[in-house]
């Protein structure tokens, strides 16, 4: 515990809410699948620095666990975003914007 | 600053609640789902739920987002937004009017709450030591209401039955889409890792957060990225050995509450035997329940074209 | 604890949030999809990266440091194919990269 | 599968390689617990058996020296490279010159190229778009600055990594 833990976690939410909006305003899809990104990226730091913020000295292993698992499917996401999100029409419809 | 935290985290999650309804481009809507998702788990996780946050980064991260991409092909709408505009005013009225009732109605009923008549977090730490395990949730979930877990099972498994049943089985024609190299070689070195991981939550299950259905989630995940990496085949028509692994957690289940039920209760093991036959019933679930929830997008997968 | 320990978490700490916000900000400034992966795959993981170190150099047994440890390159290995992805399709749809000469864009 | 595996003695030895890093990684996952070396068993075995089916052994072996070179010349420009993009996103004038470009790879098709795509997209000013034929397209953040060089040092810390088949 150096005391950071929590108000970091709340940095890295700060950090996670402006690119999120920053992806969700796009303009193209492509950016939209910024936000796969992000998920195994700073979710994944929030959530490890929350397992250290309780305060208490045994720390939250299960939030570790969490975030773990995280990082081990976030690829599935944007993979998911990538391969499948873009149907043909949907090519054209983006290319005229 | 936890109070920050949890308030930003509040306004956040009701953000991406509130785009992925009120967009009207769909892969905008799932997106905004799946952050909703995220979020959601981030939230389990100061409630200090860590079991459900669990759940919901493994089934958030690997299975929602794919199954609703995949669902957005089938069902061909991609190509149109603004479709959702076009509901007639009173149409949305009428929805607005109702849900702001069940609003309405769903604040009193949490406000004027009864107080609960039986404290439940006591009477489970008195028979901690009957149930077999050391975790809580996993004692409440598969001793002192392994009923309601069963019904779960059951209603997975009836949720694919009703897909197969629906559908139109009129499989995609195979085609030689060539395998990414840089997407396969992940899924070849990720998809150990998972099922390695996967079984630590099981195993981890018995004595702190982990679990069956988590366990279940990071398995099918392992699945669907085989799917899309071009490693595994979608599933078109189950046959009989998968017919089997679907149902055999279920069955083991039932056939075990069966057999204790002619010792007189509904699933209520006896004490020697409960660690054990908890952990044989999870090791089932498992495996059933990431062959039910892989079979969700599996079998949608082979299904694509349909009108 | 030990204050040097400490004092060396909180330093790797905030190298690793200050990554953070250097990602946030390329996000926010870059001009297309390409450039703003590049300011995802790079600065937001060295970010994680210092912040795992910072906590796993203040983790209470070894073993939970190398869990800590673990799964920076499962990130990294995420979201170098998950980039990759995006920018493959993004290139597949015929999305070009907005190009500069080098002094403003 | 088993077939494979025991038609040659280097398989044997990569087998052995796996279940001793699966073993290492249970491990680590139960933070050094040693109670659930049953568990753990059967989930090596599982994870071995699916590591093998979808990687087969081959014949080029890693090695552990060039494993290191790789890495700590990853970690060192890693680091560069997050610098270098913090400096361009924080500076008041974004000083930009992207563009896309092809470059041919001479590292040996399969896994070193993917290692190469992944790692070039990890690195400062540099992503990698796809991989066709002997060609990887990249996006680069600066063109004035040395890709090619760049690229082949990569490749060369890359090429440490496997043993040449003796």
């Amino acid at each position: 515990m150096t005391g950071l833990e929590g108000p970091l976690a709340l940095f890295l939410l700060l950090n996670l809410l402006a690119a999120l909006i920053r992806a969700a305003r796009g303009p193209t899809l492509a950016d939209r699948m910024l936000a796969a990104l992000l998920f195994g990226n700073t979710g994944v730091g929030v959530l490890l620095l929350l397992a250290y913020a309780g305060g208490t000295l045994p720390l939250n292993t299960a939030l570790v666990d969490v975030a773990l698992v995280l990082a081990l499917l976030a690829a599935v996401t944007g993979v998911a975003f990538a391969k499948r999100a873009w149907g043909r029409e949907e090519e054209k419809h983006e290319r005229s914007d | 600053m936890s109070l920050i935290f949890d308030t930003l985290l509040v306004a956040t999650l009701l953000w991406s609640a509130w785009r992925s309804l009120a967009t009207s481009d769909l892969v905008h809507a799932v997106v905004m789902f799946i952050v909703f998702g995220l979020l959601m788990s981030l939230a389990w996780a100061r409630l200090g739920a860590p079991d459900i946050a669990l759940a919901e980064a493994a089934i958030g991260a690997g299975l929602t987002g794919a199954l609703l991409l995949d669902a957005l092909r089938v069902s061909n709408q991609t190509a149109q937004p603004g479709s959702l505009a076009k509901i007639p005013a009173l149409q949305r009225m009428a929805v607005l009017l109702i849900s702001t009732v069940l609003a309405i109605g769903l604040i009193i009923a949490v406000l004027y709450a009864p107080l609960p008549s039986i404290q439940l977090p006591s009477m489970v730490e008195a028979n901690m030591a009957q149930s077999g395990v050391t975790h809580t949730v996993t004692a409440v979930l598969l001793n002192f209401r392994g009923y309601d877990t069963l019904l779960e099972v059951a209603v997975l498994l009836l949720a694919l039955l009703g897909m197969l049943a629906v559908a139109p089985a009129r499989p995609v024609s195979v085609s030689h889409v060539p395998i990414d190299p840089v997407l396969a070689t992940l899924a070849r070195l990720l998809v150990p890792l998972m099922i390695l991981t996967a079984c630590y939550l099981l195993w981890a299950g018995d004595h702190r957060p982990g679990g069956a259905f988590q366990a279940a989630a990071v398995l099918a995940a392992a699945g669907v990225l085989l799917h899309l990496a071009g490693l595994l085949q979608a599933w078109i028509r189950p046959g009989q050995l998968l017919r089997l692994g679907l149902s055999a957690g279920f069955v083991l289940f039932l056939s075990l509450a069966a057999i204790l039920l002619t010792e007189g209760a509904l699933l209520r093991y006896p004490p020697v035997w409960a660690g054990a036959l908890i952990l044989l019933i999870e090791a089932g679930l498992t495996l059933s329940l990431s062959l039910i929830l892989a079979g969700l997008f599996l079998l949608l997968s082979g299904r694509r074209g349909v009108p | 604890m030990n204050v040097a320990i400490e004092l060396l978490s909180a330093a790797l700490l905030l190298v690793g949030a200050t990554f953070y916000l250097a990602g946030t900000v390329g996000l926010l400034r870059f001009p297309d999809v390409y450039a703003r992966l590049h300011t995802l795959t790079k600065a937001d993981n060295l970010g994680l990266g210092f912040i795992i170190l910072g906590l796993a150099v203040q983790a209470d047994s070894l073993m939970m440091a190398c869990k800590l440890l673990l799964i920076w390159p499962l990130v990294l290995m995420a979201s170098a194919t998950v980039s990759y992805s995006i920018a493959r399709r993004a290139d597949e749809m015929g999305i070009a990269p907005i190009s500069g000469d080098g002094d403003s864009a | 599968m088993i077939k494979i595996v025991y038609t040659d003695l280097r398989h044997i030895r990569s087998v052995l390689w796996r279940s001793v890093l699966f073993t290492a990684l249970w491990w680590v996952l139960v933070e050094g617990r040693t109670d659930g070396w049953g568990m753990g068993g059967i989930s090596v075995i599982l994870s071995l058996a699916a590591s093998l089916y979808l990687m087969p052994p081959t014949k080029v072996s890693f090695s552990s020296l060039g494993c290191a070179v790789f890495f700590s010349f990853f970690l060192i420009q890693s680091v560069k490279g997050g610098f270098q993009v913090a400096i361009m996103a924080l500076r008041p004038r974004l000083k930009l010159a992207p563009v896309i470009m092809d470059l041919p790879i001479t590292l040996p098709p399969g896994m070193a190229r993917v290692v190469l795509a992944n790692t070039l997209s990890l690195l400062p000013g540099t992503l990698s778009v796809r991989i066709h034929g002997d060609q990887l397209r990249l996006h680069i953040l600066n063109r004035h600055l040395p890709i090619m060089q760049e690229l082949r040092a990569t490749e060369a810390a890359i090429a440490h990594i496997w043993k040449k088949t003796p």
